[in-house]
């Protein structure tokens, strides 16, 4: 874990801590319960835009795509009876297409990742509210999925399925960024894509790649929260989710310039954001204030780090420059 | 197949490469004009022309960055319209680029076998980091290296990073090597390691193609040397027709003189311009710096990879901090804030990396020229395009800028002719204070002669100039005096009389001449 | 916190001006239950995994009752019951009859819908082509209100033949009305369904000196729908009255946490109408709006 | 005006073309009135945003300032009754003051414009609905300030002075960006920040300058969208507007890498959109689709143009090698 990682953990315990001692039902088995089962949720998701932003690219189209998959999903197996086995599989195979086709876009047709994913914001979400003729897609009363209630909005010895399904994904994960060829890939491409390229690398494949995972994680986190509300408007369902799963990167440590970040620090990112929520509501402060919360601790976050690191080299000189002071007068 | 050189039809050898009638245009120019060479196994072949020759331009139709436009390009026997870059490494061709090309994120290991990482078994294709490191190390002392191989690489010098490509270069299973410069930021030590590198690749029977504007390093380890002018080829030397006159001769047509026109001093030396009293930098916290340069002198700066010139001379010019210490510019003392208090000042900086800090590649001639001026070349704060122009065109003829025109994009010139554009941005204000970081990196011997006048005329004029090089002969044969530094410090000052290659390279390591 | 007196919570469906009257309807119960502590939340966002979310911490909270309105009760059966099986739950605003809620005290939307065709239908006794404008075109309670209307108007020479959204952009619900009136230059009356559709209709008209000559027919109470309704320029309005569902919401809550049910009658239904107000009302109410936010 | 600006304003004429024929009514004045003055408004914002683009930032706060500074303005002037010109300086000024902070945030504390703006996004409109406690601010009945109204909202000749003022902003700001000094500085700080500080520009002073501009144009579109709506709930106000400007110049050919755009260019974006808006409207397309047809154009239009770019690019090398084997030939 990188100091970086470490100073992130700290501060979210200290945060832990100060609202146990304010409210102690924070501490709450249901409590941590129910908010793990959220960052399992914004986990997912926010794992997937960390895949792209390593490239230097952007996904803003994360929350339509929660929209479209999630009132696909439901429709799929309410309304068309689908099994959801089957429903599932065709979910995320259509976010492994979408991520296939934004990363298509940019990196065959050399379109901007900005420009592709802001495209698929506006027109994802479009299509979700034409197909339910703006209306909403929603389970009848007692349409019940023992199984798939189970997998995603179930608990095992306490703890949310969707949570436990985030520490897998997280695991593997891991090791595909931080061990494996592709993982290394990715840094290069985030840091320097021509000499990459100049490498032999297909850097098109890989980059697309990136997107296809992202997209496929997308895809799974929608039909979680598609479960978890278990009626979806297409119009307001996931909006501003790719806004979190950025924020959560970028506390994370992860740089919009690519090439820099790790895993522990976008699941911490994910945890903080999420407990920072808890926090608003538990506390009683005024649910108006909890985009500005959570824009406040952002800032506050990069800043510290970003002057921390000033602080280090500058400190580091001065040290170095009173040795030599020291010496010289030695001699 | 038009073969100049008798020697190469009576070799027994089937060529390893062989290109023929290669062809490659950009808008407005023709890069390569019907081309053709080949390479045999086992040798080395010195690649020499002016800037914008079309050196690049052929290594990276080899190294399958670009296509031909026409022409055919025949390895080990099998003919190619065009290579891919995976086709160029498959069939075993290394390349060191002019510009470089590593990740900074990653360590010099990852960067050394970049794409060829080996693996743990098992089918996640996940790296064997040891492994990793263990392969780094003896390639790294090949090239003598003094970093180890889990340095991130965004903690290396210029130079050591060429170091790093080199290792790399040497890492691929290669039949033939392409080194395009790699030695114009490597002093002299680290030169002659490169050279000897390059003759046990030759003993392995692996060939080698050395691009080089330093001659005279071109004579010492060549077999052959292919001579480049405007795209085509100018002739082709045998072994034992290499010499310094006769490249000279093919590149440019004609003879010359090189070391005669970087004049002697016209004056004598004037009073100190700058003086630098114990500026610490942030590469040496430790050692402060003391150095005067005088009105009308031309100081040498010499010393070894990493010796702190660049953060000294980034210092000088602002960009970085300096931690303590003070500066007097003409015996005032001054503050240097930003480089704008030192271009207002007229302290200008000529820097080793000219892709990203010396000119802008979007733009074009003209604008470059007059960016660091803006406010002279306009009225009421709008710009004026015809003033631009004209300054522009001045420099341009001043200083032989080979381009189409002032309108031209800097992001197409050669990279002798993108360096002659720094120049020519300062040169059309009033230096005080010149300070120019490898001022002939990659820039071909023709041109080199015009900037050493150039720089004599500076002088001349009363300006004092501190030039940074770590090419030794160009260090000695241009300066009036020299300084050399060592660790972060002044080891020592070299007055006309005791100049030579010894006592510098004495001074670089830390020890004093006698 | 530091006091312990139970707290009973109303959860709001977004944020809106609409409900401030609840809060004085909160305000006012608050000074008759001295014993509890009683709050109003918005959710950040009008969206259900954004309300749930609050409500499960207001559960985790310790809060003792719920009244909620909402985002989408219709298929949000679970979370409610969820929300239900560990605290007293009440709706409001629009109903989720099969949940495990308790009461649901609020009025009805579809008759709000009908109301809004009796204005229509005395403003325009000859007939006439009616435009309608909402934020939400998916929300239940627009939904229900368009459902009302035409039902409402069935039979009758009046049609309402399009309903525009503007996924709640003010902005885009202005453009709304003036591309309207380009588009159908026949048009002879427009609904705001939302609060804020109505002065932005209102404005529209205004701008293109086409007040009066096209009957506006209003939803709830916006300063600016009052204006006209008083001016003669607004048909009339159906308001509702949150500050009454909050305000014996409220109550309601308080008597059943102490084991009162008699408030609650069998169908769990306690519907507080809406209410036509045309110019002669619009003062009497007026003056009651100000009475009850007490300023 | 350039080739990409001239191939947008055959784009916007062929659309117009298209939708006059389909229904005529499109060209009547008042629809070409109420256009152009939401042109006004969104071309203002979308400018200012130009500006930020330019060096490489971007400024996603755009909506929540539009929501913060339009709820300040209506409350200062309907509820505490300031004169109109003092609450306008006012405004102006914070917005300023907004644009002055992000651009110090990002030049002196380096932290990302994303980042930045990001936090700002969250931070501000979080400060709007504390401000107004969820509600809404606006006029009273009646309330009426006919000069500040004939400024904002009213017309002259038929056109409204939104558009009015849009245009002296336009041409201002074209002198600004395409024949000033400051403006070259923005396009090489666009293109190379270090070369350009090699160069003794002082680019932290013009990149802060840039974000001043851009706050100052979002305080003036601000107070035109106030008195437009009349009406601000902070919690949906402005929401996504950052998205409109930014669009408008992506469409206007701006690299979002920066260094790349023309003020035309802008300007003929925002009026593609705002013309697509109304074709919607005007041809009964489901107002759910709205956002979906932007997303469309605005890929359309960045595939068309970039295509059009290779293809271009490939002609020309393919005369160049015709002409050079027939010069070999001739030979
Ligand atoms: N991408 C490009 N677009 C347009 N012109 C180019 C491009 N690359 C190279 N050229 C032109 O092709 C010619 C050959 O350039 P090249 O880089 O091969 O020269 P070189 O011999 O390597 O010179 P140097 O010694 O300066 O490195 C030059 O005139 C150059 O301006
Ligand atoms: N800001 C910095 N902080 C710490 N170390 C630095 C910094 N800048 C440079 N260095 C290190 O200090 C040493 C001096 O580097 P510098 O580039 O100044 O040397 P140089 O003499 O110009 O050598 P070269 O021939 O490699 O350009 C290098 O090892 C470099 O990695
Ligand atoms: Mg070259
Ligand atoms: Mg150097």
């Amino acid at each position: 874990m990188s100091k970086k990682d470490l100073g992130l953990l700290i501060l979210i315990l200290v945060v832990g801590a100060v609202v146990a001692i304010i409210n102690p039902r924070f501490l709450l088995p249901i409590n941590l319960a129910n908010t793990s089962n959220l960052i399992g949720l914004f986990g997912i998701l926010s794992i997937g835009q960390a895949f792209v932003i390593i490239t230097g690219g952007i996904e803003l189209s994360v929350g339509s795509v929660v929209a479209l998959l999630g009132t696909l999903f439901i429709d799929f197996i309410a309304v068309r009876e689908m099994e959801w086995p089957l429903a599932f599989v065709l979910i995320i195979a259509l976010g492994a297409t979408i991520g296939l086709m934004h990363g298509w876009l940019i990196t065959r047709l050399k379109l901007q990742p900005f420009v592709v994913t802001l495209c698929g914001l506006l027109i994802y979400r479009g299509v979700a509210r034409f197909y339910t003729a703006d209306g909403t897609a929603g389970f009848a009363f007692g349409q019940n999925f023992p199984e798939l209630e189970f997998l995603t909005a179930g608990r095992s010895w306490g703890v949310p399925n969707s949570f436990i399904a985030l520490i897998v994904i997280a695991v593997v994960m891991w090791v595909v960024l931080h061990r494996s060829v592709f993982g290394r890939y990715l840094y290069a491409i985030g840091k320097n894509e021509e000499a990459a390229k100049y490498s032999g690398i297909r850097t098109g494949r890989i980059v697309m790649a990136a997107y296809v995972i992202c997209g496929v994680l997308t895809a799974l986190s929608a039909i979680y929260f598609a479960m978890y509300t278990r009626s979806i408007s297409p119009a307001s369902h996931g909006q501003f989710y790719e806004l979190y799963a950025i924020a959560a990167a970028v506390l994370g440590g992860f740089s919009l310039r690519g090439g820099e970040g790790s895993l522990i620090g976008v699941l911490l990112g994910t945890v903080l954001l999420q407990e920072l929520q808890n926090l608003v509501n538990l506390l009683g402060i005024p649910s108006s204030l909890n985009f500005a919360v959570m824009g406040g601790v952002i800032l506050i976050g990069v800043l510290v780090d970003q002057q921390w690191g000033v602080f280090r080299a500058r400190r580091r000189m001065l040290e170095a420059t009173r040795k030599g002071v020291a010496g010289a007068a030695a001699e | 197949m038009n073969y100049s050189d008798p020697s190469i039809v009576a070799s027994t050898d089937a060529p390893f490469l062989s290109l023929d009638g290669v062809r490659k245009t950009y808008p407005g120019v023709v890069a390569l004009d019907g081309f053709s060479m080949d390479v045999r196994p086992g040798e080395v072949i010195g690649l020499v022309g002016e800037n914008g020759a079309g050196k690049s331009t052929l290594m990276k139709i080899l190294g399958g960055v670009t296509r031909p436009d026409t022409g055919t390009i025949t390895v080990d026997g099998v003919t190619h319209d065009g290579l891919t870059v995976e086709a160029s490494i498959g069939s075993g061709i290394a390349f060191v680029h002019q510009e470089l090309n590593l990740f900074e994120n990653l360590d010099v290991a990852a960067n050394i076998f970049f794409g060829r990482e080996p693996l743990r078994a098992g089918p996640l294709k996940l790296v064997d980091r040891a492994r990793l490191r263990a392969q780094a190390a003896p390639l790294l002392k090949r090239v003598g290296a003094n970093f180890s191989a889990d340095t991130p690489v965004s903690a290396l010098s210029l130079a050591q990073q060429q170091m790093v490509e080199i290792a790399k270069a040497l890492s691929i299973e290669a039949r033939l090597v392409i080194l395009d410069e790699p030695t114009s930021s490597l002093p002299i030590a680290e030169t002659d390691k490169l050279l000897g590198v390059i003759k046990a690749l030759k003993a392995d029977g692996i060939s080698v193609i050395f691009i080089s504007h330093r001659l005279h390093e071109v004579e010492r380890v060549a077999d052959r040397v292919v001579v480049l002018r405007d795209g085509m080829l100018a002739g082709t030397l045998p072994k034992s027709a290499i010499n310094h006159d006769q490249m000279v001769k093919l590149m440019i047509g004609r003879m010359l003189k090189e070391r005669e026109k970087a004049a002697e001093s016209a004056r004598p030396p004037g009073s100190v311009a700058l003086s630098v009293k114990a500026i610490r930098t942030a590469a040496y916290p430790d050692r402060p710096v003391d150095l005067d340069v005088r009105h009308g002198e031309i100081l040498g700066l010499a010393g070894l990879v990493g010796s702190g010139r660049t953060e000294l001379a980034r210092v000088l010019f602002g960009i970085n901090r300096s931690f303590g210490g003070s500066f007097q510019l003409d015996g005032k003392d001054l503050v240097l804030g930003s480089a704008a208090d030192a271009v207002a000042n007229g302290i200008f900086l000529v820097p080793e990396d000219r892709k990203l800090t010396g000119i802008l590649l979007d733009l074009s001639i003209a604008q470059n020229i007059s960016l660091p001026n803006l406010p002279a070349h306009s009225r009421r704060s709008l710009v004026s395009a015809s003033a631009e122009a004209a300054t522009a065109e001045k420099q341009k003829t001043d200083l032989g800028i080979r381009a189409p025109s002032v309108q031209t994009r800097t992001g197409t010139l050669s990279g002798g002719n993108q360096q002659k554009v720094v120049l020519a941005k300062w040169l059309a204000m009033k230096p005080k204070v010149m300070i120019l970081d490898e001022p002939t990196r990659g820039i071909d011997i023709g041109a080199k002669a015009e900037i050493y006048g150039l720089m004599r005329a500076l002088a001349d004029a009363g300006v004092a100039v501190l030039m940074i090089s770590s090419d030794m002969e160009e260090v000695i044969g241009v300066s009036d005096r020299i300084a050399v530094m060592h660790e972060g410090q002044i080891s020592g000052i070299l007055d006309k009389d005791r100049f030579s290659q010894e006592n510098v390279l004495l001074l670089a390591v830390g020890k004093q001449p006698k | 916190r530091a006091d312990d007196k139970p707290t009973l919570a109303f959860v709001v469906n977004g944020a809106s001006d609409f409900w401030k009257a609840a809060e004085a309807g909160v305000k006012k119960a608050q000074g008759e239950l001295p014993n509890y502590n009683l709050e109003l939340k918005y959710p950040e966002q009008s969206s259900v995994a954004i309300q749930q979310r609050l409500m499960d911490d207001l559960v985790t909270a310790g809060v003792k009752a719920i009244m909620v309105s909402a985002v989408d009760p219709k298929t949000s059966t679970d979370g409610l019951n969820k929300i239900a099986s560990e605290t007293a739950l009440f709706t409001t605003d629009s109903d989720a009859p099969q949940t495990k809620r308790v009461a649901y005290i609020g009025s009805s939307n579809v008759d709000a819908g009908k109301q809004a065709a009796e204005i229509a239908k005395k403003a325009m006794p000859d007939g006439g082509k009616c435009l309608g404008f909402v934020g939400l075109l998916g929300a239940d309670n627009a939904k229900e209100r368009i459902q009302g209307m035409k039902d409402g108007l069935a039979g009758t020479k009046i049609e309402l033949v399009d309903v525009r959204g503007d996924d709640i952009d003010q902005a885009r619900a202005k453009k709304n009305v003036e591309d309207a009136l380009v588009a159908s230059p026949d048009v002879t009356c427009m609904v705001g369904f939302y609060s804020y559709n109505t002065p932005r209709i209102y404005e529209a008209l205004r701008d293109a000196g086409k007040l009066g000559q096209i009957t506006v027919v209003g939803f709830d109470d916006d300063p600016i729908t009052l204006g006209g309704v008083k001016e003669g320029t607004v048909a009339a309005t159906v308001v509702q009255q949150p500050f009454e569902w909050a305000y014996q919401g409220m109550k309601l809550m308080a008597a059943y946490l102490k084991g009162d049910k008699s408030g609650i009658p069998a169908d769990g239904l306690i519907i507080i109408p809406t209410k036509i107000i045309g110019k002669d009302d619009v003062d009497a109410y007026a003056a009651s709006l100000k009475a009850m936010s007490g300023n």
